[in-house]
């Protein structure tokens, strides 16, 4: 009880907790869902994206979107790594993956359809992801919140990103406006529920912030994205599709409609339009990569024992 | 020494054979991305991806310029059929497993290391500005491609037989990339190019060097499929420009 | 009864549906050829690919009548991007092992029979004749679909298991082709197309049926993923546009 | 020695040999390599063109492509019907076939780079094999000729096919035409060569003559064809790639260039440009589709056993 009590304060203090330090079970694991789930989100989140890598209508659009996916998957890594320190193995990770224990964002099971879905995934996925990671920059875990340093700043340059190449599309010809319009309908929801559910619905949330793992609540950041991106649609002349939405001067914020969460819960039980074609691919690679993965270690176990042997 | 005059015509058609390598190889492992055998190996396809994207860039605006009609390198890249891809065979060859696509890499940037490292010191300002550049990183993913061969050969059984059979797919394109033509002919007498020939014997020694590290054995090479050079490529090359040109044919004029 | 009115658009979206549907399943049954189990499988999923791709030329033929802009079918089937086609997503999945394969036709072609055989009564004569004459390929289509999911379902355990999976990449697209929405019910209130949800009972029937056959059972489907009708596809389509419009796209105007 | 002196009075006749009658090893075996080396010819042909059936440029190009490729398939059944008459299973001739064992048409080791080389090889692919096929039809053996007849009328009509494509392409714009005319320079000297060595260096031709398996040697078949070819090529303005083609008044026939007997060797030791990839497009449909196979025995075997029950 001591050891929680001095552990409390030190989270209350704003203090890093550090993998040697002494932490409850409950704060362990805890993280290391949070980690790995976040992880896993960058990993598949290479795949909508990855889709349009062949197909991306210049060279500088290619190698941009090449950059930013590799960017992901470096994501990826830091936080496996993040994960590491909590004493679970990489590949145990992987394998809740694929097994479908673990969980990943809810928004990478929607398909991209056009080019436009690259600029809308930049622009609201990603600035949805700062939301939610920014705080976390401060969270209580030392190596979760280094990570996310590094993390944050690589995001905020993809949500840039993103955002011209709608600016892009919507000063180009009917075609590409429609596109752009297209594609803002069909990501706005899936960003907004990027958040998670309610507050008054999300029971883990108050442990949570006392841990700091979270620092806020899922509908204070919703409501920061809402404010954020309404203005940055409207300054290129697109249609948030959303007949609810209106600036409230009382409150100081955007009001927006309904979410529809029978469709979020549905796609967190794995029926996301493309949800089987994302572990599919995930299973796939993985599979198939395993001869490479066990050469490595042979190999490198074949050079130890040659470097012990000399 | 007289310089010998060089057609526009020639320069870019070089410039061509130098960019559709890059660009043709960056393209297939751009295929690689979010499907690697892990995510180390995922970040590195990706990043020779890149510079090889970077490095088409380049060379195609520099064909572009040389031919002098208006067209860029995306006008390049997105608006030629196959029959007018000057890339080699090797670069157009599908991906396979990894043992092929690390095959593929380790004998592509043999050859062009080679080639950067004398293009630097051509008389062309472009070319060897652009391959100062492009030499470090060619450097970068020949030392990638030769560690993983030693790995995979040095790896298990299984690794090392799917490295050996990515090499023998491979094999009978490796002829090709240094054979002398009229056109490399007439850009090394101009000093702007190098005849692929020369560079062959420094392709045989990292060859052997590292295929001994692999404890791998080089098999008497099969007869050479030329033909990439003139545009007579394999039936890979069409499937890869039909997704690759899909958005820019389907919206002609359209900026992005 | 009072015939409703149905606008031009009405009536050419609604033959997009038809025509796209075919279309779209016809290309995918086309990468098959030279690569099926057997040759007589060959040659069995040729013909069904050609009958379904003579549908599709008359349909989009007729669908670019009623749209009056001069286009015709290759001018719809090559001219329009992945958000202007109008098939069910269901057609658009990847061809997967045979199994898969199967369990798609067998789908599909279950629904396009019970569709069919209501609109060779079709109001719009177009619409009858090239339906009377296509209820008969149709037939054929599902008649080999079902051979084949009994002959897998009661072979091997592999073969059972096999085509389970296929089954099971499946079933969430098996609602969307019995949705109704606005333009159904329009098409249905002007006696020249039929209201999707009435060929379900017909559709279960047979599913059912043929199951028992094959020994297998019918499982709680799960949520439709729905939207092909609106042009909102899976990732797939617009794979499989590049390849198929590659050619046309590349030589705008020219004729073949 | 009786036995032999009456199958060689009857094939002197013209008489048909069939299954049932007596006849020589020799004759036995040079037919079934012969009848499957065809048949091979016929499935592994398959390929080439059905590389471009997803891509054909018009919808009615893309079923007449369909339809033909789907001829070959048939053509090979025939043909495997044929050979399995002369008591050898279809199993093992294709393994044969996937062993490198068996042979089949060099010419098919040859891509088909643009739309234009759909147009050349029915011209000029189905147009040799007319030429070698049409005698054929009076073979000695009676189930191959039988088979002859139905595959030379749907060839005739392939040919005619081919030639149209390439009159369309000529009658277009001047990409058009390059690649037609590309097409037939790469494709005109690899048919020839499809007529087999020339007779100085045929060593069976003289016995498969006089069993009347083969009926007119490889040159005369091969003049033949160039002497039926080059007025069509001449028609749509095509330039046969020889320059030493020239119309020889003496002969009544067009004298051409030397073939490279070397090349022609190179790709029948399987270094054809792509006979790895038609060796691997074949081995991998065969894997694969073995558990249909097996599933469509299994069932064969169980329907017969509950027949057999009831």
């Amino acid at each position: 009880a001591a050891l929680v009590d001095a552990f409390e304060a030190r989270v209350a203090a704003d203090e890093f907790i550090e993998p040697k330090d002494w932490m409850p079970e409950a704060y362990r694991k805890t993280l290391i869902r949070q980690i790995s789930q976040h992880a896993h989100s960058e990993i598949v989140g290479m795949l909508p994206e990855g889709n349009w890598i062949t197909r991306a209508p210049s060279l500088r659009r290619k190698a941009v979107l090449l950059a930013k996916v590799q960017d992901e998957g470096g994501h990826g890594l830091y936080l496996y790594c993040a994960a590491e320190t909590l004493g679970v193995g990489r590949d145990e990770l992987i394998e809740d993956l694929h097994s479908g224990k673990a969980k990943y964002s809810t928004i990478f099971n929607y398909p991209t359809l056009t080019w436009a879905d690259i600029g809308a995934i930049g622009w609201l996925v990603d600035g949805a992801a700062i939301m939610n990671q920014v705080p976390l920059q401060r969270t209580s875990y030392g190596p979760y919140a280094r990570a996310m340093i590094r993390v944050c700043k690589e995001e905020s340059f993809h949500q840039r990103q993103g955002y011209e190449i709608m600016m892009a599309l919507m000063d180009g010809t009917e075609a590409q406006k429609a596109m752009a319009q297209d594609a803002l309908n069909r990501w706005w929801w899936p960003s907004l529920m990027m958040f998670g559910p309610p507050d008054d619905n999300s029971p883990n949330t108050a442990q949570s912030m006392r841990w700091r793992i979270k620092r806020e609540t899922n509908d204070q950041l919703r409501q920061r994205f809402v404010d954020a991106t309404v203005p940055q649609a409207e300054a290129i002349d697109l249609r948030v599709p959303d007949d609810a939405l209106a600036w409230n001067e009382e409150r100081g914020h955007y009001d927006f409609g309904e979410i529809d969460w029978e469709e979020f819960y549905s796609v967190i039980r794995g029926e996301g339009p493309v949800a089987r074609e994302r572990m599919q691919a995930r299973r796939k690679a993985w599979d198939e990569g395993a001869w490479v993965r066990d050469a490595a270690n042979a190999y490198a176990a074949k050079a130890a024992a040659r470097k012990e042997a000399a | 020494m007289t310089e010998a005059v060089l057609s526009t015509d020639q320069l870019t058609q070089y410039l061509l054979r130098l960019g559709d390598d890059s660009l043709v190889l960056g393209q297939r492992l751009s295929e690689w991305c979010g499907h690697a055998p892990s995510i180390e190996l995922d970040l590195s396809l990706a990043n020779v991806a890149l510079d090889l994207i970077g490095q088409a860039t380049l060379l195609l605006n520099a064909a572009g310029e040389a031919e002098g009609q208006g067209r860029d390198a995306d006008a390049l890249a997105f608006g030629r059929d196959v029959m007018s891809f000057r890339n080699c065979l090797l670069v157009e060859q599908p991906n396979g497993d990894f043992g092929q696509t690390i095959a593929r890499q380790f004998l592509f940037s043999s050859y062009q290391f080679a080639l950067f490292r004398h293009l630097t010191a051509s008389s062309n300002t472009a070319v060897a500005e652009i391959c100062a550049k492009a030499v470090k990183e060619t450097e970068y993913h020949l030392q990638l491609a030769s560690d993983w061969v030693v790995r995979l050969g040095d790896g298990t059984d299984e690794s090392r037989e799917r490295l050996v059979a990515g090499f023998d797919w491979h094999w009978r394109f490796v002829g090709e990339m240094f054979e002398d033509d009229a056109l490399s002919e007439a850009v090394a007498a101009a000093d702007i190019g190098v005849l692929p020939s020369t560079l062959k014997s420094e392709f045989d020694s990292r060859l052997e060097a590292v295929f001994n590290d692999a404890g791998l054995e080089i098999p008497e090479l099969p007869r050479s499929i030329t033909g990439g050079r003139e545009g007579h490529h394999s039936e890979h090359l069409g499937h890869l420009l039909a997704v690759m040109q899909h958005i820019p044919r389907t919206y002609p004029g359209a900026v992005w």
